[in-house]
């Protein structure tokens, strides 16, 4: 427990912390600060094309063991599953309607690439290896809990109906083939390409992270703002329940498949976290009639923070509770 | 100089669903149209704003030059993507140099 | 398809003015209006472009659809924050589908 | 609130020619007008877009206000630049404040 | 003498200067090279996380010495001071109108936080430290001339009343709130979070200057190409005898307080240099009736320039003499 | 013919060919992945910024030798020759318009500087050190093709007359203005200014052209996808043998006018590689008649990936056989 705390704590001071901090409040206090869209695009371009080029260069070194292919068969199944647990917590605890609650289970399947990288980034500073691979997991668990929410709206006759062309949009997503591209592009080139571009795609990832996660607290802060009201009690409970329980089922996940400690942590930290990028998106083209403002809050508002300060150091903490080491 | 009467459609929609407009407009024949970024806004659906956004956030405007006569078939058309959605849609009477255009 | 008159009012600012505008509307109770990024412009008071700007500088383009009836009070809503500043205000009559939103 | 009838003309014409079009203007008088980004579009020339372009790509939009009785010798600047190229002029009638502005 | 020029010389060639005339020329040329607002404005939040991030570590290790307070102190006078300086000079060197003087006056109390950083990198070329805690001075000063601006235009009945909220978009500006900011985060996580992203904020932060200034004198060429004739050699004449006043001024103030050679070479930059980006925009709100290609064009481009090219190396030249060292 | 091969094949599983692969396949499957034009032109004007820099400072210390003019000139008279080649096999190959004919050879008399870079980096990957000033060469190369171009329709009575302000606009163009401007300001500053930003413009260059060249394959692709049918296998042709001819004749100057090696396997690749930036903008222009998609097809659609991929090993590979080392 001390343990958790200290390494809370040290997680809690660290520049990228401290930068979402700063949007938060800046946008809280109603200050003008803001970073242009081309910017923030610019930014997100990078990070997930510096994240999937190290992954495929990790899984060109290390070699694919065999649970990669389990790890990537467990990324779908939770991102389907994850979905159902949600809805079922949302019914329960919120008095949202089977739009919303479905249109927020959603997030809570799909993933948070940003809390995957801040992940990332703690295990390093703890020298704790990792599984390269798992930015395909996380490219994997992107799109399926979108299906799950609108299979949980047509099961309740919510309408909800699976849009044409929206699947190959989902799977095309940008972020997901620059992902899964860039982690190609790393497995091909490996250690050599990587030695070529490691002056910008590894030297200053933590700063570009900082002034990424600077704008992410600035969104997150004007959201807040707007949606007072918007969101209960309950539905707050749930955006930090929901996490806790993603990760024990990713911790399962983890040590069924047999991943390294690093591997356990990251399979928690997906599970636990939300989208607020792809799936909204998603959601306003099959969901229209759910309240964007309900599941943003929820997912960045809420639970993005839990996951960066709390939740990231608790999961490591349990899993080396258990994993060992 | 020697201009044609037309109508000026102007269609506030959401990013998301771009696409989708102009799949609409290009199967009912509307092949002219401009798309405007916007920066914010506000509605029912409360204030929004572009400033720092990553996904495909916010709104687009996509305007319409178009004859008289086909306006019915485009307003149709918008309808069916706008129908369940946020957004607002215009129409003005307007003047078009080099009707063969349109 | 069922289409309703309405006024389109397009305010085009300065930038710095732009949170003043708004909350001058939305205490007239227009509290639905699309902004428009603009690139650069002329007028009496000379050239601008946005290009490479750092701050709060240039216009930008607030357009609204309201009610016939409504239009003066946004024009003496526009007009109380406009009045010592640069800019121009501009109004045509325009169709509105979905005049529940306006 | 006292208004004055005004013309409002949208040149949507290729980025290169921008300052071309701007110069014609000037050189007939109409000094005052507000170029807005397109983001992309579609016509007889095929469809296009904004994204990820390096070079002076796209369409612009130019919206000038102008009086009336200026009408004419403006639309020949602007076709004497646009003529051989891609692009639209459409026209609305349009009320302004300020008049003394335009 | 000799040595003033000198340093002048070699500040002269460096890559930053370079590139500042290079934007000049360009824009002089009516070449249509232009960087993008959004590429621009990527580029300001860059500098003023950087500056601000270094000062804040410069704090946490230096720690804290008593003339921290007195700095922040001196530059609130300075920068409510300054203005009238201008003004009385304004009135005397220029035929410009109440309004307009006053509206200049604003910008030679407030600082350029580009030239600040010019002088920083001097200093630094000159392996001579400077207090961490002057970019909290530099925060400090931005707003308050404003105000003495405003009370000037009062007192001769010229309205420039103060708009209410006026006053709170001053203070959380985005500039402020972001230099601010990143000086506490400094602060707090010091050495170590500087070692997390310093190949981000340090290596590459001249580079960045650079290409930030290129853009600054394309802006400046462009402004003194639409406004000939706007300003007489009066006005002229005010922007360079100014910044002299003020680095006087500045050093009196640097020495009152105790400041190391480094830190009154900075203070003297902040009084001597003129706001470009925040003040603008504010006395559009505040004094729209006041020409801005007026104060546009002494701020950004003469006075700026000037300060950049002999203004910081005979700053420096007088506070080595007096200082010593 | 092995070693061209291998060579291929190792430039081939480049970091920076396989993001340009990344891109093209990403536009061909219609993901909607895009880079933000304020990002994708931030990155151009660094790249411009950065390789002119760099030859600058390569001429500073190498000095000027007398093959400096000479390599100018050549640039000049192939800049202008080229694009006569160029329309000559239009006419046999294809069944273009004059005019359509005329605008595509005013691309291939003109350059690629993103090829030239890509050149560059091989050549510094297998340790050949080449001219600084080809950089000096390559901006004089722009333009002239035009002037060509719109002979070649004047000559066939099809109008182009050359617009008034456009030959200054030509000359002015901002990619040029910055390429020779900071070859200069690099030629200035020399070594120590290039320590002073290495870390900016030379650590992360490859990284930054990997995304530039994400972004250039996507536009390829999207362009690729829309022009369907426009061009016709002879056009493919032409786009695929005229930068075999012009690498030919670029040898050939180089070997002339005395390059090194490296010079020479520049100046091949200058003159095969194809605008598609200035020149398509000027064609607007001045040839308003002609198809867009045809000349963006043939430059950035055909010729640019030709080069990139198997054009630039084997340029390098025929200059080591005739030159040698
Ligand atoms: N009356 C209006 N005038 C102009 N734009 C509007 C208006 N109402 C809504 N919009 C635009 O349409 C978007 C969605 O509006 P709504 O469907 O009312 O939430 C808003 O964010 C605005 O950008
Ligand atoms: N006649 C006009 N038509 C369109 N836009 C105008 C017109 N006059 C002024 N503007 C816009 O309003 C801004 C300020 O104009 P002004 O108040 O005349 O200096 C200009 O920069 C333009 O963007
Ligand atoms: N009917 C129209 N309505 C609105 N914009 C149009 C229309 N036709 C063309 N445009 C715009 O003008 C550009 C050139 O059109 P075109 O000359 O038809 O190729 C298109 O890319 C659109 O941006
Ligand atoms: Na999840
Ligand atoms: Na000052
Ligand atoms: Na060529």
């Amino acid at each position: 427990m001390q343990e958790i705390l200290s390494l809370a704590g040290a997680n809690l001071i660290s520049p990228i912390i401290l930068s979402f901090a700063l949007g938060l409040a800046a946008a809280l206090a109603r200050s003008d600060l803001t970073i242009p869209e081309a910017v923030a695009k610019g930014m997100s371009i990078y990070l997930l094309f510096a994240i999937g080029f190290k992954g495929g260069v990790a899984v060109s070194t290390h070699g694919i063991d065999q649970t990669l292919v389990l790890s990537l068969v467990a990324g779908l199944i939770l991102s389907f599953g994850l979905p159902l647990i949600a809805f079922a917590l949302l019914r329960v605890m919120t008095g949202l309607s089977n739009i919303d609650a479905a249109a927020v289970a959603a997030h809570y399947g799909s993933i948070s690439i940003v809390t995957f990288v801040a992940a990332t980034s703690v295990l390093q500073g703890r020298l704790i290896d990792s599984e390269g691979y798992m930015v395909a997991v996380a490219a994997v668990m992107e799109a399926p809990a979108i299906l799950s929410a609108l299979w949980l709206v047509a099961r309740s006759g919510g309408g909800g109906k699976m849009e044409p062309g929206l699947m190959r949009e989902l799977l095309l997503n940008g972020s997901i083939v620059l992902l899964v591209g860039a982690f190609f592009i790393g497995a091909i080139t490996g250690e050599q390409g990587l030695a070529e571009i490691s002056p910008f795609i590894v030297a200053p990832f933590k700063g570009v992270l900082c002034l990424f996660l600077l704008d992410m607290g600035l969104i997150a802060g004007r959201g807040l703002r707007q949606s007072r009201g918007v969101v209960g009690m309950g539905a707050v409970g749930f955006a930090i329940l929901m996490p806790l329980v993603g990760a024990m089922i990713g911790l399962g996940a983890g040590l069924l498949v047999g991943l390294s400690l690093g591997g356990v942590v990251l399979m928690m930290t997906l599970s636990a976290s939300a989208s607020y990028i792809a799936v909204p998106a998603a959601m306003r083209v099959a969901l229209p009639e759910a309240n964007p403002s309900v599941y943003l809050t929820l997912s960045l508002g809420v639970t993005f923070p839990f996951n960066l300060t709390l939740g990231i150091p608790l999961y490591l903490a349990v899993a080396q509770i258990i994993v060992g080491g | 100089m020697q201009t044609h009467t037309a109508k000026r459609v102007e269609i506030v929609i959401e990013a998301p669903l771009e696409s989708r407009l102009i799949r609409a407009l290009t199967e009912t024949g509307v092949t002219g149209f401009t798309i405007l970024p916007v920066h914010g806004g506000s509605g029912r659906s409360g204030v929004w704003t572009r400033e720092g956004q990553v996904g495909r956030a916010g709104m687009v405007s996509v305007v319409c030059l178009i004859k008289p006569e086909r306006l019915d078939g485009l307003l149709d058309a918008a309808f069916s993507v706008l129908e369940k959605h946020i957004g607002v849609v215009s129409i003005t009477d307007a003047q078009v140099l080099r009707a063969e255009r349109f």
